[in-house]
C-alpha cells in the first residue's frame, strides 16, 4: 500500500534539496528585513545553505554502486548522484562569493539573485538524480528558468535584456523539441521510469521510434550543453549575462546538463550505441571546431570564454563517444576540473567589473600584471589550465580523454582532439598577452575583496592541486562512476 | 717492452708545449708587458725549442733502431678513445688517437727546420715588426702557430696531425689578418682559412677512410695494419685514402686546384710569409704525403695523381709568376711552384728527394722572402716592382744574401737548391712511365724559375732606380737584428745541400741514409727506388744535371737580357702577346671563376633558401594558406604591407580566416540560431534515416 | 475508433506550424506563442500515447509541460517587458547587439 | 648528508623553484634583491648538481658510468590510481645535460644582471622555474612527469621571449609556443599509447620508462611506427629537425641574451634527449626502418642552415640558423646507429650547448652597449674590445669545429660514426663543416675586423668583469672537452652502447678479429706512463 | 462516428488557428487564434477521455497564460508593430528546413505507426480517469511536483523581478 507520504527515509535522500530550497524561501524572506548595506547576509544565507546542503549530501555519500532509489524509482541516490550534487555545490558557492561585490557595483543586490541560485541548483541536483522523464523535465525546466531569469537580472542593462529573451526563446525552444522527444520515449515504454524505457530500448518494437526520440532528445541536450549545431546561444548569453551568472552557467548548468545527458545515453540509448558513436564523435569533433575556431579573433573575454567553453564540450562529449571507464572517468574529471578553472577564469573578469568599467574586453585587461599581478598570475594558471597544459587540472582531464580515445581506438578523433589545443592555446594567450605585454590602458588597479580571494583561492588550489596531489582528485572522478549510469 | 727514454727524446712534448706557454701569455696579458719583454720570452721560447729539437736529434741518432726496431714514442694521453666500431671488412676495431708525440729522423729533420728557420724569422722580426701596432699579438700569433706547426710534425697518428694541421691554418689566418684594419688583409684570411677547410674536408675524410680502412690512424701502425688486412698494392681503399689525403694536401700547400689562397695570403706580414707561407706551414702537405708513405706506396695510382698535380702545379705557378710585379706574388708563386717540385718527388716515389728539397727550400725561400721584407722595409712599404731598381749597393747585406738565394732557387751548382732540385729531377726521369714527361715540365719549370727570380733580382737591384722621389731619401739598410738572420740563412742555402750530395758526385747522400728507415718499401713497389739505386752510375744522371744547370743559367741570362740589356723589351713583349701576359697577369681568372662557380653561387643559394624559408615553410607549410596568399596580387599587397610593417603576424591572419566563417555564423540573430537548431536536426534525423531506408 | 496514429500526426502538425513560427516571425510574442503551440502538440502526444497505453502517466505528464509552459511564458514575458522597456521594441532581429 | 644524498636529484631539481617561490613574497620595487636572490639560487642550483660528480665526503657517492642502471633514483608513488610515479633519475645520458642545464642556467642568470630592467622580479622567478622544468625533463623517469615538465617549461618560456624579447616577440613568442606544443600533443598521445598498449598486454598501468623501455620494442611493428611519427614531431620541432625549424630564427632572435642562451643551450637538446632516450632504444625496428630518411633530412639541415646562416644580417639570426645546423649534426649522428654517431650526438649537444650559449652570451653583450644585432651596425671591434675579440674568437672557433676546441671532437666524433655506415653521408657532413667556417668567420671578420667604422663603436668598453664570469666557465669547458674529453666519453659511451645493442644487437658480436680492450675506467695518462715507450707492432722492413 | 467527426473537427479546427496564429499580422489576433488552438486541443484531450486535462487546459492555459499574453500584448506598442514586416528575411529557408524536418517526421511516424502494434485500449478502462490520476500523481509523482513548486516560484520571482518598473540608476553603469 503506497502512501501519500513519503517516509523519512525518502525524504533524506533529498534533504540536500531541501536544505536549499528552504534557504532560499529563507532568504526571500529575510531579503525584505535587510537594509541596502546589509544585503551580504543573503548571500552569507546562501552559502549557509549550501553548507547546509553540503553536509546533508556529505552523509548520502555511502550509497552503494547502484543507488538508493526513491519516490517509487523517480530519484535514484548514487555515487554519480553525490558527485554531481558536491559540484553544483562548489560552484554555487564560488559564485555566491563572486557575487557579493559585483552585484554592489551594479547596484542590483536583492536576495532573489541568491534565493534563484539556489533554486537553480535545487534544479540542477535533482537534474542529476532524476531517473523518470518527469522528474528530469521539469528539473531542467526549474534550472533554465532560474538561468533565465538570472542572465535577465540586470534589467537595466541592455545586453543583459537581449542575453536572457535570446535564452529564453531558445531554452524554450529546445525544451519544446526535449519534451517531444521525452512523448516519444513515453509512446515507446509506456512508462516515464528510465529504466522501463532502458528496457523499452533494448527489446525495440520497432527502429524508428527509438531514433526520434533519440535525435529530439540529443538535440535538446546538445542545446544545455552548448554542442555545434546547437550552440549558439552560448556565446550571446554568455557576453550579456551578468559576469558571475555567466560563470555559473557555463560551469554549474553544464555539469547539470552532462548529468542527465550521461545518464540518458548511458541508461537509455546504450543499446543504440552502435547507432550514434559516430555521430556523437562527428559532433564532438565539429564542436571543438567550431569553438576553438570562433574563439580565436574575439575581442571580448566573456565570449571568447563561451567559444572556448563549446570546445571543451567538444572534448567532454569525446568521453562518451569512447564510453569505456576511462572515458567516463575522465568526463567527470574534467566537468569537476573545468569547474574550478573556468570559474576562477570568470573571477578575474569580475574583478575588473567596477563602477562605469565593465571590464569584460580584451583591451580592459591590458598591463593587469602591473595592475593586480596575483590577479594577473592566477588568470594565467586558469588559462594554462584551460588550454590543456600541465600542471594543472584542465591537463589531467584532457588526459584521460585521450586515453580514452586510444584505448576505443577512435585515433583519429584523438589526433584532432590534441591538435585542437593548438589553436586553443593560441586564443587563451592572447588574453595573457593583453595582461602581460601590453602596457596598462587603464590606471585603475582592481582590488580583492575577501570573498572573492576566497574564491580565487579555491579554484587555484583544486586547479593545481587537482594535478599537483591528484590522487584524492581521481578517486572522486572514480567514485562517480559507482553509479548505475556504467555499465 | 718498454726501454727508458732519453731525456731529450723523453721530453719531445715539451718543444712545442714552450711556444704555447709564451703565446698563452701574450693573448692574455700581452698587452701589458712592454715590447722588450714580448721579444725575450717569444724568441727565448722558440729558442728553447730549438735547443730542445737539437738534444732530441743527437740523442736520435743514438736510437738503436735496428735492435729495437721502432722509434722513441711519447704517450701523454689518450685524446680521442671512442671504443669499438667496424672497419669496412667488418672487424671490430677500436678508435683511439692519443696525445702521443713521435719522433723519427723525418719528424726530427722538420722539427729542426722547423724550430731554427722559426728561430731566425722571430729574430728578424723583433726588427721588422718593431714599430708596429699589436707586437705582442703578432708575436702571440706567430709562437701559437709554432706550437701547432711543431703539433703536426711530431703526431704520433692522423688525428694529431690534423690538430697542428688545423692549428696551422687558424694561425695563417689569424697572421694573414694580422693588419686586420685592411679589409683586403682579412679577406685573404678569411679566403686561407676556408679554402684550406675544403681541403681539410678531404683531410678529415681521409682519416675516416684510414680508421675504417685499416682500424688504426697511428702512422707507426699503418705498415702492419695493412699487411694484417692483407691490402694488396692498388686496392681501391687505400688509393681512395691516398686521394683524400692529397686534397688535404692541395689546399695546405697551395697545388692546383686550391692554391689561390696563397698569393692573397702575402697580404700578411713579410715575416709570415717567410715562416708560414714558405718555410713551413705550405710544406705540411709534403710531409703528411711522407709520412704516410705506407699507405701511398700501396696506392700508385694516388702516387701518380700526386706527381702529376705537383708537375702542373710547378709549371702553372712559374708561369704566373713570370709577369707578377708585387715582390711578395713573385715570391708566393715560385712557393707554390716549388711545392710543386716537393709533390712531383713524392709522386714518383721519391719522398725523401722531397723531404732534402723542403728543407733547401725552408732555407732559401724564407731568406728570399725575409730579404724582400728588408728591400719593403728599406722603401716604406712599397712592394711593387716597378717603383724599385738600382738597390744593389743602397742595401748591401739584403741584396747580397738575396741573390745567393736566387741562384740558390734557380738551381746553381754547389748551392743548396742544385742539389736537392736535381735529385727530383733526375727521381722523377728515372721513374719511367710518364716520368719524362713530368721530368720535361720540371726542366721548363726550372728554366721559368731561374727566368723570374733573376727578373725579380734585376728590377729591384739593378737597372734604372724607379723609388718614387720621396720614398727614396729614406731608402736605408735593416738593423743587424734583420740582417743577421739573413746572413745565416744565406750561409744555409749554401751549404744545406751538402748534406745530400749524390753518390754521382761523390757524395755520401748522408741525408738520404738517414731517413731511409721511416720509407716504406713494399716488394712489389720498390720500383723507383730500386732504380735509382741500380742506376748508381747511370751517365743520364750526369746529362741531365748539365742540362738543368744550363736551363737555369739560360734563365738568368733572358732574364739579364730582357730587363737590363734591352729596357722596354718586356713591354713590347707583353704588348706583343697581350692576350697571354693578360691572361698571366689575371692569374688564369681563376679567383673570379671561383668567385663566380662557388662563392657567389653558395650566396645565391643561401639567399633563395632564406626566402624560401620565409616564403614557403613558413607561409606555405606552416601557415596553410599563406600559399594561395602569394598567387593571389591583391591580397599579397596586404601580405607585404603587413611583413613590413610588423604588427599584423600571419598566424593571426591565417587563424582569422578560419575564423570569422565561424562568426558570421553567429549573426545576433536568434532566430538565425533557431535555423542552425532545426538545419542540425534535419541532419541528424536524415544521418539516421539514411541508415533505415 | 481513431487510430493513436493520428493524434500523432496532428501533434507533429502543430509541432511544425510552432516551429515555423518561431523560425520565421519576427514578433518576440508571437515567437512566444508559438512556442506553446510546441508545447502544446508535446501534450497532444502525450495524452494520446496515455490513452494508447491506458495509463494516467501520460496526462501527468502533460500537466507538468503545462507547468512549465506556464512558467516559460511568465518570465518569457516578464523579460519581453524589460527588453521593451530598455529597447523600444519587441522584433527579434533586432536583436542583435551581442553578435560574432 | 644522508638526506641530501638520498634525495639529491629532488634537491637540484626543486632548488630553483624554492628560489621562485621566495621571491614571490619579496616586493618588486626591490630589483636588486631580485637579482641577488636569482643569482643566489642559480648558483645555487649549480653547486647542487655538482655532487652527482664529485665527492662530499667519505660515504659519498657519485655517479658511477660503470653502472649500467639509473642512479640516483627516486621513486615513490604519485598518482597511484593512473600509474603515474614521482621517479627521478640519471643515466649516462642525461647526467650531463643536467649539468649543462644547471650551467648554463647560472651563466644566463649572472648574464641577465644589466640586461633586464623592466619587471626585474618576474623575470628571475620565471627563469627559476624555467630551470626546474627544463631539468624536470631530463631527471623524470616516469612519461607522465616528463610530459608534465616537457610542457611546463614552455610556458615560462613564452613569457621570457614574449616579456623580455625584441620588437617581434609577440609573434615569436607564440610561435614558438604554438609550434612545440604541437608536436608535444602527439607526442602524449604515443604516451598513451605505450601506456595503454603496455596495460592491454599485462594488465599493469605504468608510465614507468624503464619499464616501457624494455616492454615498448616488444609491440607489434605497426604500433613501433605511429609511435615513433608520434614522438617524432614532438623530438623533431624541439630539436629543430629541417621542416620543422622556421620557429627557431625567431624565437631566438627575438629572446633576450638569456632566453637565447637557455633555448639554444638546453631546449633544443630535449629533442635530440628525447630521441636517444625514447626513439631510438624503445622503438629499434621502426628507427632502423626510418633512419634513411632522418638522416637525409639532418644533412639537409646541415647544409641548409649552413647555405641561410650566410645571407644574414642579424647576427642572433645568423646564430640561431647555426644551430639548426649543428643540431642537424646531432640528429645524424643520432640516426646513424653507430656507438661512435650516438656517442659524439650526445657530446655535440654539450658543446653546441657550451659554445653557442657563449655565441648568444657575446652577441648579448654587443647588444647590451649598442642595442642593435645588425652586423652592419658593426665592424672593427678588435680595436677598443681586445678581450672581447679574444674570448669571442676562441667561442667561434669553437663552434666551427677547430681541433683542440669542443666542437671539433663531437664533429668529429659523429662523422666518424656516420662514415661507417655511408660514406656519402660522412662526406656531406664534412661539407657543412666547411659551411660552417665560411659563416662563423665570415661573421667575425665583419664584426671584429676593419676599422672602427661608427663613431659609436669608437669606445665601446671592454668585457666587465661579470661578463668575463659568465663566458670564461664556458671557454674554459670549451678547451676541457676539446684536449681532454675522456672523462666525458666515459659517461657517455656506456648508455650509447646499450642503445647499440638493443638496435643492432649483433653489433659488437660481428668477427671479434680483434680483441677489444677492456674499457680503462682510470683517469689520466693511461697508455703510456712517462718515461717509457709504448712498443708499436713489429714495422715489416 | 460522433467520435470521429469530433476528432477531425478538432484537429482542423487545431491546425487552421494554428496556422492563423503565425500568419496574422495583429499579434491580438495570434493571441485569439492561439486560444482556439488551444480549445480545439482542449477539446481533443477531452475526445480522448482526459476530462481533468481538458479543465486544466481550459482555466490554466486559456484563462491563465493567455491573459498574459493579451495583457503583455497591449502593453507594447501595438500600433508601431502593426505596420512592420512580420516576417524575417529567412523565412523561405526556414519554411523548406521546417518541411523536411516534418516530412522527415512524418515518414519516421508512418513507418513507426504501422509498427507499434498496440491496439488502441478500450475508452471505459480509462473513465473515470480523475481520481485515479490524483491517486498516481500523488503516489508516483509526488517529487516532481513538489519540484513544480519550485519552478512556479522561480517563475513568479522571475516575472516579478524582470516586469517591475525599475528605478532610475544612481549612477551610469
Amino acid at each position: 500500500m503506497p502512501t501519500l507520504f513519503p517516509n523519512p527515509e525518502e525524504l533524506a535522500l533529498i534533504l540536500p534539496q531541501i536544505w536549499l530550497a528552504v534557504f532560499g524561501l529563507a532568504i526571500l524572506l529575510l531579503d525584505f528585513l535587510l537594509g541596502p548595506r546589509q544585503k551580504w547576509v543573503n548571500a552569507f544565507g546562501a552559502l549557509l545553505g549550501v553548507l547546509a546542503s553540503g553536509v546533508a549530501l556529505w552523509r548520502l555519500r555511502g550509497v552503494h554502486a547502484v543507488g538508493v532509489p526513491g519516490f517509487g524509482g523517480a530519484i535514484v541516490v548514487d555515487p554519480f548522484f553525490v558527485f554531481f550534487g558536491f559540484l553544483f555545490l562548489a560552484s554555487t558557492a564560488l559564485v555566491i562569493l563572486l557575487s557579493v561585490h559585483y552585484l554592489e557595483v551594479e547596484e542590483e543586490h536583492r536576495g532573489e539573485y541568491y534565493a534563484l541560485m539556489l533554486f537553480a541548483t535545487v534544479g540542477m541536483m535533482f537534474l542529476a538524480a532524476g531517473t523518470d522523464l518527469v522528474v528530469i523535465f521539469v528539473a531542467l525546466e526549474t534550472m533554465a528558468a532560474s538561468f533565465y531569469v538570472l542572465t535577465g537580472y540586470l534589467r537595466r542593462d541592455k545586453r543583459s535584456n537581449e542575453a536572457a529573451l535570446k535564452y529564453l526563446l531558445l531554452g524554450a525552444f529546445s525544451s519544446g523539441l526535449l519534451a517531444y522527444g521525452f512523448s516519444v520515449l513515453y509512446g515507446m515504454a509506456g512508462s516515464t521510469r528510465l529504466t522501463e524505457i532502458g528496457y523499452a530500448f533494448r527489446t525495440p518494437s520497432n527502429e524508428i521510434f527509438p531514433v526520434v526520440a533519440l535525435v529530439a532528445v540529443a538535440a535538446g541536450l546538445f542545446f544545455k550543453v552548448a554542442a555545434v549545431p546547437f550552440h549558439q546561444w552560448a556565446p550571446d548569453v554568455y557576453e550579456g549575462a551578468p559576469t558571475p551568472v555567466t560563470a555559473y552557467v557555463s560551469v554549474a548548468s553544464k555539469a547539470a546538463s552532462f548529468a542527465v545527458l550521461m545518464r540518458l545515453f548511458l541508461v537509455v540509448f546504450e543499446p543504440m550505441r552502435a547507432n550514434w558513436e559516430l555521430l556523437l564523435g562527428g559532433i564532438a569533433l565539429a564542436t571543438m571546431t567550431w569553438g576553438n575556431l570562433a574563439a580565436l579573433t574575439q575581442t571580448n573575454v566573456k565570449r571568447l570564454l563561451a567559444y572556448s567553453s563549446i570546445a571543451h564540450v567538444g572534448y567532454i562529449l569525446l568521453g562518451l563517444v569512447a564510453g569505456n571507464e576511462t572515458g567516463l572517468k575522465g568526463m567527470a574529471f574534467y566537468l569537476f576540473a573545468y569547474a574550478f578553472m573556468n570559474t576562477g577564469a570568470f573571477a578575474i573578469v569580475i574583478l575588473l567589473r567596477r563602477k562605469g568599467v565593465i571590464g569584460d574586453e580584451l583591451d580592459d585587461m591590458n598591463g593587469l600584471i602591473y595592475r593586480n599581478p596575483t590577479a594577473a598570475v592566477l588568470m594565467v594558471i586558469f588559462l594554462i589550465s584551460l588550454a590543456g597544459i600541465p600542471p594543472t587540472a584542465g591537463f589531467l582531464g584532457k588526459y584521460f580523454i585521450f586515453l580514452s580515445l586510444i584505448e576505443s581506438q577512435h585515433y583519429l578523433l584523438a589526433v584532432f582532439a590534441v591538435l585542437y589545443i593548438v589553436p586553443a592555446v593560441y586564443y587563451y594567450f592572447r588574453i595573457v598577452v593583453h595582461m602581460w605585454l601590453r602596457e596598462a590602458t587603464d590606471a585603475a588597479r582592481p582590488v580583492i575583496s575577501p570573498a572573492q580571494a576566497v574564491a580565487l583561492a579555491v579554484c587555484t588550489l583544486v586547479t593545481l592541486g587537482a594535478l599537483l596531489y591528484a590522487e584524492p582528485f581521481v578517486r572522486l572522478a572514480t567514485y562517480s562512476l559507482l553509479g548505475s549510469v556504467v555499465r | 717492452m718498454t726501454t727508458p727514454l732519453p731525456y731529450f727524446l723523453d721530453s719531445i712534448w715539451l718543444i712545442p708545449l714552450f711556444p704555447l706557454g709564451t703565446a698563452a701569455l701574450m693573448l692574455f696579458f700581452g698587452r701589458r708587458l712592454p715590447n722588450s719583454a714580448v721579444s725575450m720570452l717569444c724568441v727565448g721560447s722558440v729558442l728553447v725549442s730549438f735547443v730542445y729539437s737539437v738534444g732530441a736529434f743527437l740523442q736520435l741518432r743514438a736510437w738503436p733502431f735496428a735492435a729495437l726496431g721502432y722509434w722513441p714514442e711519447k704517450v701523454l694521453f689518450d685524446w680521442v678513445s671512442l671504443g669499438a666500431y667496424h672497419t669496412d671488412t667488418r672487424q671490430l676495431a677500436q678508435f683511439t688517437a692519443e696525445w702521443g708525440f713521435l719522433l723519427d729522423p723525418l719528424s726530427a729533420v722538420m722539427i729542426l727546420v722547423v724550430t731554427g728557420v722559426g728561430l731566425l724569422i722571430h729574430i728578424y722580426s723583433i726588427g721588422y715588426m718593431g714599430h708596429e701596432g699589436g707586437y705582442y699579438r703578432f708575436f702571440g700569433y706567430m709562437n701559437l702557430f709554432m706550437f701547432s706547426m711543431l703539433t703536426l710534425v711530431l703526431a704520433n697518428n692522423l688525428l694529431l696531425m690534423f690538430v697542428g694541421w688545423e692549428g696551422v691554418g687558424l694561425c695563417s689566418y689569424l697572421l694573414i689578418g694580422f693588419y686586420f684594419l685592411r679589409k683586403s688583409a682579412s679577406d685573404a684570411g678569411k679566403k686561407a682559412f676556408i679554402v684550406n677547410r675544403v681541403g681539410d674536408a678531404g683531410f678529415l675524410l681521409g682519416i675516416f677512410l684510414t680508421a675504417a680502412t685499416l682500424g688504426t690512424i697511428k702512422f707507426a701502425e699503418l705498415g702492419p695494419a695493412i699487411q694484417q688486412m692483407g691490402l694488396s698494392v692498388g686496392a681501391p681503399a687505400l688509393t681512395a685514402i691516398g686521394l683524400l689525403l692529397f686534397v688535404g694536401a692541395t689546399g695546405k700547400s697551395a697545388q692546383l686546384p686550391l692554391y689561390t689562397w696563397l698569393p692573397d695570403a702575402m697580404e700578411g706580414p713579410t715575416p709570415v710569409s717567410a715562416l708560414i707561407h714558405a718555410a713551413t706551414m705550405v710544406t705540411a702537405g709534403v710531409y703528411m704525403v711522407t709520412r704516410t708513405n705506407a699507405i701511398y706506396q700501396m696506392a700508385p695510382e694516388a702516387l701518380a695523381v700526386v706527381a702529376i698535380v705537383g708537375a702542373l702545379t710547378a709549371f702553372y705557378a712559374a708561369t704566373m709568376g713570370l709577369v707578377q710585379n708585387d715582390i711578395k706574388r713573385v715570391l708566393a708563386y715560385s712557393t707554390i711552384s716549388q711545392l710543386g717540385y716537393m709533390f712531383l718527388a713524392c709522386g714518383v716515389g721519391a719522398y725523401i728527394a722531397g723531404i732534402f728539397h723542403l728543407m733547401t727550400h725552408a732555407f732559401f725561400k724564407a731568406l728570399l722572402f725575409l730579404a724582400a721584407g728588408s728591400v719593403i722595409h728599406a722603401l716604406s712599404g712599397e712592394q711593387d716592382m716597378q717603383k724599385m731598381g738600382a738597390l744593389w749597393n743602397r742595401v748591401p747585406v739584403t741584396a747580397r744574401t738575396m741573390f745567393v738565394a736566387a741562384l740558390a732557387i734557380a738551381g746553381i751548382p754547389p748551392l743548396a737548391g742544385f742539389f736537392s732540385k736535381d735529385e727530383i729531377l733526375w727521381k722523377t726521369w728515372s721513374s719511367g712511365g710518364i716520368g719524362q714527361i713530368l721530368w720535361l715540365l720540371g726542366a721548363v719549370t726550372a728554366l721559368l724559375t731561374a727566368f723570374y727570380m733573376f727578373r725579380l733580382i734585376n728590377l729591384t737591384f739593378f737597372g734604372q732606380s724607379r723609388v718614387p722621389k720621396e720614398v727614396d731619401h729614406h731608402v736605408h739598410e735593416s738593423p743587424a737584428v734583420m740582417t743577421a738572420p739573413l746572413v745565416v740563412l744565406a750561409v744555409l742555402s749554401v751549404v744545406g745541400g751538402w748534406v745530400g750530395i749524390p753518390a754521382a758526385l761523390g757524395g755520401s747522400n748522408h741525408f738520404e741514409h738517414w731517413l731511409e728507415p721511416v720509407i716504406s718499401q713494399p716488394a712489389g713497389v720498390a720500383r723507383a727506388v730500386a732504380l735509382a739505386d741500380e742506376a748508381h752510375h747511370d751517365p743520364a744522371e750526369y746529362v741531365l744535371m748539365v742540362v738543368s744547370v744550363l736551363l737555369a743559367l739560360l734563365g738568368i741570362g733572358l732574364a739579364r737580357y730582357i730587363y737590363i740589356r734591352r729596357e722596354g723589351l718586356a713591354d713590347q713583349l707583353a704588348a706583343r702577346w697581350c692576350g697571354l701576359h693578360r691572361l698571366l697577369f689575371r692569374k688564369y681568372y681563376v679567383d673570379e671563376l671561383y668567385d663566380a662557380l662557388f662563392v657567389n653561387r653558395a650566396k645565391d643559394l643561401g639567399t633563395t633558401l632564406a626566402a624560401f624559408d620565409r616564403h614557403v615553410i613558413d607561409g606555405w607549410g606552416v601557415d596553410g594558406s599563406a600559399w594561395f596568399t602569394r598567387f593571389t596580387s591583391r591580397v599579397s599587397i596586404w601580405w607585404d604591407t603587413w611583413i613590413v610593417d610588423g604588427l599584423v603576424n600571419l598566424t593571426a591572419w591565417v587563424v582569422g580566416v578560419f575564423s570569422y566563417p565561424f562568426r558570421w555564423l553567429q549573426t545576433g540573430r536568434v532566430q538565425n540560431y533557431a535555423l542552425v537548431f532545426a538545419l542540425g536536426v534535419l541532419i541528424l534525423l536524415a544521418y539516421y534515416l539514411r541508415g533505415i531506408l | 475508433m481513431i487510430p493513436t496514429s493520428h493524434y500523432l500526426y496532428l501533434a507533429l502538425a502543430l509541432f511544425t506550424i510552432g516551429v515555423l513560427g518561431v523560425l520565421t516571425r519576427r514578433n518576440v510574442i508571437i515567437i512566444l506563442m508559438s512556442i506553446e503551440l510546441i508545447l502544446n502538440a508535446v501534450n497532444i502526444n502525450l495524452v494520446a500515447f496515455a490513452r494508447h497505453f491506458g495509463s494516467v502517466d501520460g496526462q501527468i505528464f502533460a500537466i507538468f509541460v503545462v507547468t512549465a509552459a506556464a512558467a516559460e511564458a511568465a518570465i518569457g514575458l516578464g523579460i519581453i517587458i524589460a527588453f521593451f522597456r530598455n529597447r523600444e521594441t519587441v522584433l527579434a532581429d533586432e536583436m542583435d547587439m551581442l553578435k560574432w | 648528508m644522508q638526506f641530501f644524498q638520498d634525495h639529491i636529484l629532488s634537491v637540484i631539481l626543486f632548488t630553483p623553484t624554492v628560489g621562485a617561490i621566495l621571491m614571490l613574497f619579496i616586493r618588486g620595487d626591490r630589483e636588486n634583491v631580485h637579482r641577488w636572490m636569482g643569482n643566489l639560487f642559480g648558483m645555487l642550483g649549480f653547486l647542487v648538481s655538482l655532487p652527482l660528480v664529485i665527492r662530499l665526503g667519505e660515504n659519498w657517492n657519485t655517479f658511477n658510468p660503470a653502472l649500467a642502471d639509473f642512479q640516483f633514483v627516486e621513486d615513490v608513488e604519485w598518482i597511484p590510481s593512473i600509474g603515474a610515479r614521482y621517479a627521478l633519475g640519471v643515466d649516462g645520458i642525461s647526467l650531463l645535460l643536467v649539468l649543462l642545464t644547471t650551467l648554463l642556467g647560472a651563466i644566463a642568470i649572472l648574464s641577465s644582471w644589466s640586461a633586464i630592467t623592466k619587471r626585474v622580479k618576474e623575470y628571475y622567478i620565471l627563469m627559476l622555474l624555467l630551470q626546474t622544468g627544463m631539468l624536470g625533463v631530463f631527471l623524470a623517469l616516469d612519461f607522465f612527469l616528463f610530459y608534465v615538465f616537457w610542457e611546463v617549461m614552455l610556458v615560462p618560456m613564452y613569457f621570457l621571449i614574449g616579456v623580455w624579447g625584441s620588437d617581434r616577440r609577440l609573434y615569436a613568442a607564440i610561435k614558438f609556443f604554438l609550434y612545440t606544443l604541437a608536436g608535444s600533443v602527439l607526442m602524449l598521445l604515443a604516451i598513451l599509447g605505450m601506456y595503454f598498449t603496455y596495460a592491454q598486454q599485462t594488465g599493469v598501468y605504468t608510465f614507468d620508462i624503464r619499464t616501457l623501455l624494455e616492454a615498448v620494442p616488444g609491440f607489434s611493428p605497426t604500433l613501433q611506427q605511429w609511435l615513433f611519427w608520434g614522438l617524432f614531431f614532438a623530438f623533431a620541432i624541439k630539436v629543430p629537425m629541417f621542416p620543422f625549424h622556421t620557429w627557431l630564427p625567431d624565437a631566438h632572435t627575438e629572446a633576450p641574451t638569456a632566453g637565447s642562451v637557455i633555448l639554444a643551450g638546453v631546449l633544443l637538446k630535449m629533442g635530440t634527449y628525447g630521441f636517444l632516450r625514447f626513439s631510438v632504444p624503445m622503438l629499434p625496428d621502426a628507427v632502423k626502418e626510418y633512419s634513411q630518411i632522418m638522416v637525409w633530412v639532418s644533412i639537409v639541415a646541415i647544409i641548409y642552415g649552413a647555405l641561410v646562416c650566410m645571407m644574414q644580417k642579424d647576427m642572433k639570426k645568423l646564430i640561431a640558423y647555426s644551430s639548426v645546423s649543428h643540431l642537424g649534426f646531432c640528429t645524424l649522428g643520432i640516426f646513424a646507429l653507430t656507438p661512435h654517431g650516438l656517442s659524439g650526438s650526445l657530446l655535440q649537444q654539450i658543446n653546441h650547448g657550451l659554445s653557442t650559449g657563449a655565441l648568444f652570451l657575446i652577441v648579448g653583450v654587443l647588444y647590451e652597449r649598442r642595442h642593435t644585432r645588425m652586423i652592419a651596425d658593426f665592424g672593427g671591434l678588435s680595436t677598443p674590445m681586445p678581450g672581447f675579440a679574444a674570448i669571442y674568437l676562441i667561442v667561434s672557433l669553437a663552434s666551427l669545429g677547430m681541433p683542440l676546441l669542443n666542437g671539433f671532437i663531437g664533429e668529429f666524433t659523429i662523422l666518424r660514426g656516420v662514415f661507417e655506415v655511408n660514406k656519402h653521408w660522412a662526406a656531406w657532413g664534412v661539407v657543412g663543416i666547411v659551411l660552417g667556417a665560411a659563416y662563423l668567420l665570415w661573421l667575425y671578420q665583419r664584426v671584429m675586423f676593419g676599422s672602427v667604422t661608427r663613431e659609436e663603436n669608437q669606445h665601446l668598453p671592454d668585457l666587465n668583469l661579470r661578463e668575463y664570469a659568465t663566458l670564461v666557465p664556458l671557454v674554459v669547458l670549451c678547451f676541457w672537452i676539446g684536449i681532454y674529453p675522456k672523462p666525458f666519453f666515459e659517461i657517455i659511451d656506456p648508455p650509447m652502447h646499450r642503445i647499440v645493442n638493443r638496435v643492432n644487437p649483433g653489433y659488437y658480436l660481428v668477427d671479434p678479429v680483434k680483441p677489444l680492450p677492456a674499457p680503462s675506467t682510470e683517469t689520466g695518462i693511461t697508455s703510456a706512463t712517462p718515461g717509457s715507450v709504448e712498443v708499436p707492432p713489429q714495422e715489416q722492413r | 462516428m460522433v467520435e470521429q467527426f469530433t476528432f477531425y473537427f478538432f484537429a482542423a479546427l487545431a491546425v487552421i488557428s494554428a496556422v492563423l496564429v503565425i500568419t496574422v499580422r495583429n499579434a491580438v489576433y495570434s493571441a485569439v487564434f492561439l486560444i482556439t488552438t488551444l480549445l480545439a486541443t482542449a477539446g481533443i484531450f477531452l475526445q480522448l477521455r482526459a476530462e481533468f486535462l481538458f479543465v486544466v487546459q481550459i482555466i490554466l492555459y486559456v484563462g491563465g497564460i493567455m491573459v498574459l499574453f493579451v495583457f503583455v500584448v497591449m502593453l507594447v506598442d501595438l500600433d508601431i508593430a502593426l505596420r512592420q514586416v512580420q516576417f524575417n528575411r529567412q523565412k523561405w529557408v526556414a519554411l523548406l528546413v521546417v518541411l523536411a524536418v516534418a516530412g522527415q517526421l512524418v515518414f519516421a511516424l508512418a513507418l513507426g505507426s504501422e509498427a507499434l502494434g498496440l491496439p488502441a485500449a478500450a475508452p471505459e478502462s480509462l473513465e473515470p480517469n480523475t481520481e485515479s490520476l490524483g491517486l498516481r500523481l500523488f503516489e508516483s509523482y509526488m517529487l516532481p511536483f513538489e519540484i513544480a513548486s519550485i519552478l512556479l516560484l522561480v517563475a513568479m520571482i522571475g516575472a516579478v523581478l524582470l516586469g517591475k518598473r525599475q528605478k532610475p540608476p544612481r549612477s551610469e553603469p
